[in-house]
């Protein structure tokens, strides 16, 4: 028993960090103890966490959840975005009527659901981790609720999330009746007849499309954009980060061994499909996203579309499924979650410094000549999001794209390089609409430009902005790398 | 005796016409009754399945589903308030301020 | 006997299509929200015949019972206005609707092909694994985590539902739904 | 760590910490932004320290040969893995002797220019950043470093001709030149993954050893992508309209940038693969014709503009048609060479250009401020970089007269200035590629084509000279009494003149052709000093021609150019300018107009691809998400449409729509899993 709370310990952590924060909420706490007091339980899960993926691979809770490298590194991640957004988002929510201590217990709570669903082995265990987590994030989604913008987006992901995961529900029953179980290691070493009923392949298809809902790729990504703008800022850098890395590895584990240790070579399995599948949705991730940012007026849906885009290429990963584009794209997870939380944290705080009312394009003009620091951070997390080197966003795209074409994807490898030329257009506009456009100033001097940023804006920034120049170029030191280590995992 | 293939076959007719459901009511509130009509309908093939596999783990499923859809339930409907609080109606096509 | 549950399974079958086609299409939501309890009504007669009894009063108490009285409630707060007919105005994107819908149970039902001659017994085991004591072997031993993270998604939903619905004016008391939604609507009607 | 490894790290890292240093210093502090010449002192320091280094090297390669300098894997990827290395060989030597030396001189040059402007810190961060890309860039040992420079210096280009951002135009032309090199780059990317995937090394040995592995094809479009992306950069035909428009930056980035070394990488990087392009007669042949068009297009507009950047800025154009002639005639070396001196001549006549401006509109502001408001509002418009209202400035400006003089004569070709020994070779090559085997017409036409911008350049730089310096000054008819503020600039602008105009002088004569004296002595002759130099790296091809045709030729390059000048000096000598062009127009009629509207290739690219990209993205791609991504529509097809007053149920930020959309997703996967792999799902 011990052993097994040992090994969901990050878990347990969070869980009872929400259930404090609730009851401390529920004695009216002041904001001064709820927030280190978040803090101190995310920092024990990270320890934890990052203690726990030096150890191989473990199963705890009769063979429900596992525990060790591949899972800890992600629940690293997930409890890392969560630090960061709670540092970010009790400076720019301050004074704000939705700010009350539950929204921290949210939190606590969505990160369990999440660290539920990374870290499960059985097919009911991961329903109940996602459920944990969007339930979490519908409420958090919607925490604007005095707000048209804040209640529509909150509905908006609620139903169709609900709609989402009532087909991977689905999908879940028609594989347990295929194979009469739930367990993964049932379905991964289920016999080729079973693999390759057309039954079970269906349900294969209907779990992508869970899936694929989680991850926000086209077509089903049609809520990105509206929840990203509707939601609080720094809520809508958590949904966008951690909740995809807990999808993309929970999937990995459950989807590679089914859809691709069946025999491919005969290109009868539910392998070479699935691959098919994922193949497309890829293509049109990448494409619709990048190019559909294009178009776009406000900041949020621009990150919006352009995390469309960058699912894109974390599915690339999933359809070359070699070791390779494996800790590829565990780097590129890393890397996108630094610079996305980067990305929406800086434009969470110009909200708030300047008093916008949206966080349209215009606002941001001249706002290069204000804080021009400031506004070099931003462009900094738009250039890595856009893959200029020296970033690290450069380097996963890297990773990612000579994968693939080592595996022999040219044409995806092709697309993706020139979606991800359109795409660097966009992020670049944002930077030139920052620093060279002229702003109407006098709305720009009502408020006090020298209010720098706050002592967790200032930590979640460095923070991110070194991440996202170490993790760069941290291959070519000579200390051990991240590569090195997530390498290890395989 | 029954074969599986009436449950499963039910339950997609059940999952199409919730499916449907979702795509023409307007009104919050019966759109989310609908998507509980699919949920339903997969916990009649996850019965079946777990009747006939001799296997608990479907029924646990149902059940672990069953508290889940509770859950949403709640939140689905607080959420529902809200927005009657800010439009006087839960017609979800008072759901289209952020688009395009 | 046999004959019996054939019997029973067409009745409940059509009665739990005609029970959510009547969800689906009703005007008024609180007629939705009654045929949807018919229609939790038919599906735990359905869990009966597969032996699933624990689950069978589950589905009455807690779905039917709880959840819809829960949509009922809500319905009722808001008294919501009927939909206008809702099969007129919105008929060509019904007749979509439905084409959708019919190549989402076409594919369903293909796929479904595998299945004939596959596991065409009700298992033996079934009458054992659909009991309480069946369940709650399992529920404390092998699914503890599950519950636990269940325990904790319930919670949340609790918290949440109370972060959402609960209203305060600007100076931070608490606000009533119904105490200004009619008003505000009789203003409209009048503008 | 050798001596040398240390040199290295000193030439390729002093610059990027120059760089960092400004840049921070002058980020975290408003008053020290204000001492404008420590900043310009320290960023020539971080540029003339590598050049000592350049030198020291220089002369270890001499003495004991090319070597490399690793710092380590770059990347590894298991099959194939990329160091971070740099190649010392006489070829990356030379170009990195032209950017450090140049660079002196034109950050000296910047120290006077940037004397008043508040953005001085940022600038010379800018530049001591494009330095430090450029040296990536030339001494690079494989593709993906020379890439990572590549970019860099598009990177630093950006900033420095957006630099004065105020001003919409600047930002404009910035854009521009990054998105025509953006064409440029993924042709060269693309073809960077098609090496990685023929030979399976991106080192430069690695591939020049193993270029014979790879078929005709491979090598013809490997070698069309590099020459795309050569194109970009390097501004030729049809991608040089961008750096026309660059000139926008301060003179001393045209001069450095746009002028002596950045636009030159794309021949580098061509002269660098030489042994590869040698076997592909197919896109020498391409590349010969893109220069030779580009030359005489160029000089054909420059021949028209009326300010004295724009002309400057076409004639750097031709004169990189002129490299790529020569690359495509397989004269790398004197692609090379002409580099070299295009690099003095060049940079020396932009940096005349910038003093002129910069007196031009010290004048015009000076004069202004004594007139009173009204009293003469023409002229609040007057541009200080129009040659029509100078003139006249030899007598105030005597050092930059004689200096641009040198650099006209230089860039005309009259012995034994620079230009000429460079542009001669050139032409050479071009010729006896004409008597050869393979498209001989055709390098015939080409070697005509070049003679006659030869011709051109040298008349329409006199053109310029005269119109600049001759005659009597005309900006005291748009503004009475300017010329009287005239006055030539400070030390710190004219000392870096002088030394590119011995430079200019002097330079030609590593070049000198050796034919001469082995037609006199009947022996083989060595005093093509660069050729001696450069000859390991660059795979010349060889000329096959009697002495007799040399010398011809060469009389009849002298000849052109001696013409040139004397023909422009005929019709401009005394300020006559306005009289010459009319009768030009008159006489040429449409084609003048043709190259007075620069062949309205700006145009061309607004109607082609600007047009039609933002009407896409306005008709196409915006709608699909509004209008509910296309699919639906037509799904629900035109029922809808034609039933009418239901569109609205389907326009997006309707949950039900995202429904149907899932939906649809869903049949799609679905149909991918029970039907079968579409093409394209394996490998």
């Amino acid at each position: 028993m011990t052993t097994d709370l040992l090994a969901f310990l990050p878990g347990l952590l969070t869980a009872i960090g929400g259930l404090v924060i609730m009851i401390l909420g529920a004695f009216r706490a002041k904001k001064q103890v709820v927030v280190p007091s978040t803090l101190l339980f995310l920092l024990g899960a990270f320890g934890v966490a990052i203690w726990q993926a030096s150890m191989p691979t473990s199963v705890a809770f009769s063979d429900m959840v596992r525990s060790g490298s591949f899972a800890s590194f992600l629940i690293a991640i997930i409890v890392f975005a969560g630090i960061v957004t709670t540092l970010v988002n009790q400076e720019v929510m301050q004074g704000r009527r939705a700010h009350s201590p539950e929204v921290y217990a949210m939190i606590l709570f969505a990160i369990t659901g999440m660290i539920t669903f990374v870290s499960s082995n059985h097919l009911l265990l991961l329903f109940v981790g996602l459920e944990t987590m969007s339930i979490a994030l519908y409420v958090l989604a919607g925490l604007y609720k005095n707000e048209r913008h804040g209640v529509e987006a909150g509905l908006k992901y609620f139903i169709l999330g609900a709609f989402a995961s009532g087909f991977l529900l689905y999908g879940m029953s028609f594989v347990y009746g295929a194979t009469g179980s739930l367990h993964f290691q049932a379905l991964a070493l289920a016999s080729p007849e079973v693999t390759q009923t057309l039954f079970f392949r269906a349900g294969i298809g209907l779990m992508l499309v869970g899936f694929f809902f989680k991850v926000s790729a086209v077509p089903f990504h049609m809520w990105t954009p509206d929840v990203y703008q509707g939601s609080p800022t720094a809520i809508s850098g958590f949904m966008s980060t951690a909740s995809k890395v807990a999808a993309f590895g929970a999937f990995w584990v459950l989807l590679t061994p089914i859809s691709f240790s069946v025999d491919a070579s005969t290109q009868a399995g539910s392998g070479s499909m699935a691959i098919s599948a994922l193949y497309w949705i890829s293509i049109l991730s990448m494409v619709v996203g990048n190019l559909t940012s294009i178009a776009q007026q406000d900041l949020k849906r621009i990150l919006g579309f352009s995390s469309i885009g960058h699912a894109g290429y974390l599915l690339m990963g999933f359809v070359v499924a070699t070791p390779q584009a494996f800790t590829a794209m565990l780097f590129y997870l890393v890397a996108y979650t630094l610079m996305n939380l980067g990305a929406f944290a800086m434009i969470a705080h110009f909200e708030r410094t300047f008093g916008w009312t949206d966080a349209s394009m215009d606002q941001l003009k001249g706002v290069g000549r204000i804080a021009p620091r400031r506004v070099a951070l931003l462009s900094l997390f738009m250039l890595s999001l856009a893959g200029f080197p020296p970033l690290a966003g450069f380097f996963g795209k890297y990773l990612v794209f000579s994968a693939a074409i080592e595996a022999g994807f040219v044409t995806l490898t092709v697309v993706a390089i020139l979606s991800a030329i359109v795409g660097a257009f966009v992020y670049l506009r944002v930077i030139g609409q920052a620093y060279f456009e002229q702003g109407e100033s006098a709305e720009s001097q009502s408020v006090d430009p020298q209010k720098g940023m706050g002592w967790g804006m200032v930590i979640a920034a460095s923070l991110l902005a070194a991440g996202t120049i170490h993790f760069g170029i941290d291959a070519l030191m000579p200390w051990p790398s991240l590569l090195d280590w997530v390498n290890g995992f395989m | 005796m029954i074969s599986i293939e009436w449950f499963i076959a039910l339950s997609a007719v059940l999952f199409t016409i919730g499916a449907i459901g979702v795509m023409v009511r307007r009104n919050a509130i019966v759109l989310f009754m609908c998507i509980e009509l699919m949920l339903n309908a997969v916990n009649i093939s996850l019965v079946a399945f777990s009747s006939y596999h001799g296997n608990i783990e479907g029924h646990m499923l149902v059940l672990f589903a069953l508290s889940v859809a509770a859950a949403e339930a709640v939140v689905g409907l607080a959420l529902i308030i809200a927005l009657f609080r800010n439009t006087l109606s839960v017609d979800i096509r008072n759901l289209t301020l952020m688009r395009f | 006997m046999l004959v019996m549950e054939i019997y029973a399974f067409i009745l409940l079958s059509l009665l739990a299509i005609a029970t959510s086609i009547g969800t689906v299409l009703n005007r008024s939501a609180v007629n939705s929200a009654l045929f949807m309890v018919l229609h939790l009504l038919t599906l735990a007669g359905l869990y009966l015949l597969l032996r699933a009894q624990f689950l069978a009063i589950i589905q009455v108490i807690v779905y039917a019972g709880a959840i819809m009285v829960l949509f009922l409630f809500v319905i009722m707060l808001l008294n919501v206005e009927e939909e206008e007919n809702i099969i007129k105005n919105t008929r060509f994107g019904f007749i979509g609707a439905f084409m959708v819908g019919a190549l989402l149970l076409g594919q369903v039902v293909y796929s479904l092909l595998g299945l004939a001659g596959f596991l065409p017994e009700l298992s033996g085991q079934a009458e054992a694994i659909g009991t309480v004591e069946a369940i709650g072997d399992v529920m404390f031993t092998d699914y503890l985590l599950p519950l636990q993270v269940t325990a904790i998604l319930l919670t949340s939903a609790v918290v949440g539902a109370m972060m959402i619905a609960e209203f305060t004016h600007a100076d931070g008391t608490p606000q009533d739904v119904i105490e200004h939604a009619p008003e505000d609507r009789v203003e409209e009607g009048g503008a | 760590m050798s001596y040398t490894t240390l040199f290295a790290l000193v030439l390729l890292g002093l610059p990027a910490v120059g760089a960092l240093t400004l840049g921070v210093g002058g980020l975290s502090n408003a008053s020290l932004r204000q001492k404008r010449t420590t900043f310009g002192v320290l960023a020539t320091a971080a540029v003339y320290i590598p050049f000592l280094a350049t030198l020291y090297l220089g002369w270890n390669v001499f003495q004991s040969g090319a070597f490399t300098v690793n710092f380590g894997t770059f990347i590894d990827a298991g099959r194939w893995s990329v160091d971070l290395a740099y190649l010392i060989d006489p070829l990356s030597i030379t170009m990195a002797l032209v950017i450090t030396g140049i660079g002196t001189l034109i950050h000296i040059y910047s120290i006077g220019y940037m004397s008043h402007d508040q953005g001085a810190w940022r600038f010379f961060a800018y530049l001591n950043l494009f330095i430090f890309a450029m040296l990536q860039l030339v001494m690079a040992d494989n593709l993906l470093v020379l890439f990572i420079g590549w970019e860099g210096v598009g990177l630093a280009s950006y900033l420095l001709i957006g630099f004065w951002f105020k001003k919409r135009t600047n930002t404009n032309a910035a854009n521009k030149a990054f998105i025509f090199n953006r064409i440029g780059d993924f042709a060269f990317l693309v073809a960077m993954f098609l090496l990685l995937q023929e030979v399976g090394t991106l080192q430069f040995s690695g591939l020049l050893e193993n270029v014979g592995m790879m078929s005709q094809d491979t090598l013809f479009w490997v070698g069309l992508l590099v020459l795309i992306g050569a194109t970009g950069k390097s501004a030729q035909f049809p991608l040089f309209v961008w750096l026309p428009d660059a000139m926008a930056g301060p003179t001393p980035v045209s001069a450095l940038i746009h002028a002596a070394t950045m636009v030159t990488s794309g021949l580098y990087l061509i002269t660098r693969l030489s042994p590869m392009f040698v076997l592909s007669p197919e896109v020498m042949m391409i590349m010969a014709v893109i220069g030779a068009l580009t030359a005489f297009i160029a000089a054909t507009i420059a021949l028209t503009e009326y300010d004295i950047k724009k002309v400057l800025a076409y004639s750097t154009v031709s004169q990189l048609g002129f490299m790529f002639l020569a690359l495509g005639s397989g004269a790398f070396v004197a692609a090379i060479f002409h580099v070299v001196t295009h690099a003095f001549f060049k940079a020396l006549l932009f940096l005349g250009s910038g003093s002129v401006i910069h007196n031009m509109e010290h004048a015009i502001e000076k004069t202004r401020g004594k007139i009173k408001v009204g009293e003469n509002d023409g002229a609040t418009d007057l541009d200080p970089q129009d040659i029509r209202l100078m003139g006249g400035l030899r007598h105030s400006m005597p050092i930059t007269f004689r200096t641009f003089w040198i650099g006209t004569l230089a860039i005309a070709g009259i012995p034994p200035l620079a230009g000429f020994f460079s542009k001669d070779e050139i032409l050479m090559h071009t010729f006896s590629m004409g008597v050869g085997e393979f498209a001989g017409p055709l390098y015939m036409v080409l070697w005509a084509v070049g003679m006659g911008t030869a011709f051109l350049t040298a008349f329409y730089m006199v053109r310029l000279t005269a119109t600049t310096f001759h005659g009597e000054s005309r900006l005291d008819a748009a503004l009475p009494g300017a010329s009287s503020a005239f006055h030539e600039s400070p030390r710190t602008m004219t000392f870096p003149l002088w030394k590119l105009a011995i430079g200019s002088i002097i330079i030609g004569w590593i070049g000198l052709p050796n034919f001469v004296v082995e037609s006199l002595t009947g022996q083989e002759a060595h005093i093509h000093l660069l050729k001696e130099w450069i000859y390991a790296q660059a795979a010349d091809l060889k000329v096959t021609l009697s002495y007799a045709t040399e010398w011809a030729l060469l009389a009849g390059s002298i000849v052109v150019a001696t013409m040139g000048v004397f023909v422009g000096w005929r019709s401009y000598g005394n300020g006559q300018w306005e009289q010459t062009d009319n009768m030009l127009q008159a006489r040429f009629g449409e084609l003048y107009n043709t190259f007075r509207e620069r062949y309205l290739l700006d145009e061309f690219y607004e109607k082609v691809v600007g047009e039609p990209v933002q009407w896409i993205s306005k008709n196409i791609l915006e709608p699909v998400d509004r209008i509910g991504i296309g699919g639906i529509v037509a799904f629900f097809g035109a029922t809808t449409r034609v039933s009418g007053g239901v569109l609205r149920i389907l326009q997006a930020g309707l949950i039900t729509n995202y429904a149907v959309f899932i939906l649809l997703g869903v049949l799609f996967v679905l149909a991918m899993m029970i039907l079968g792999p579409v093409v394209g799902g394996t490998p």
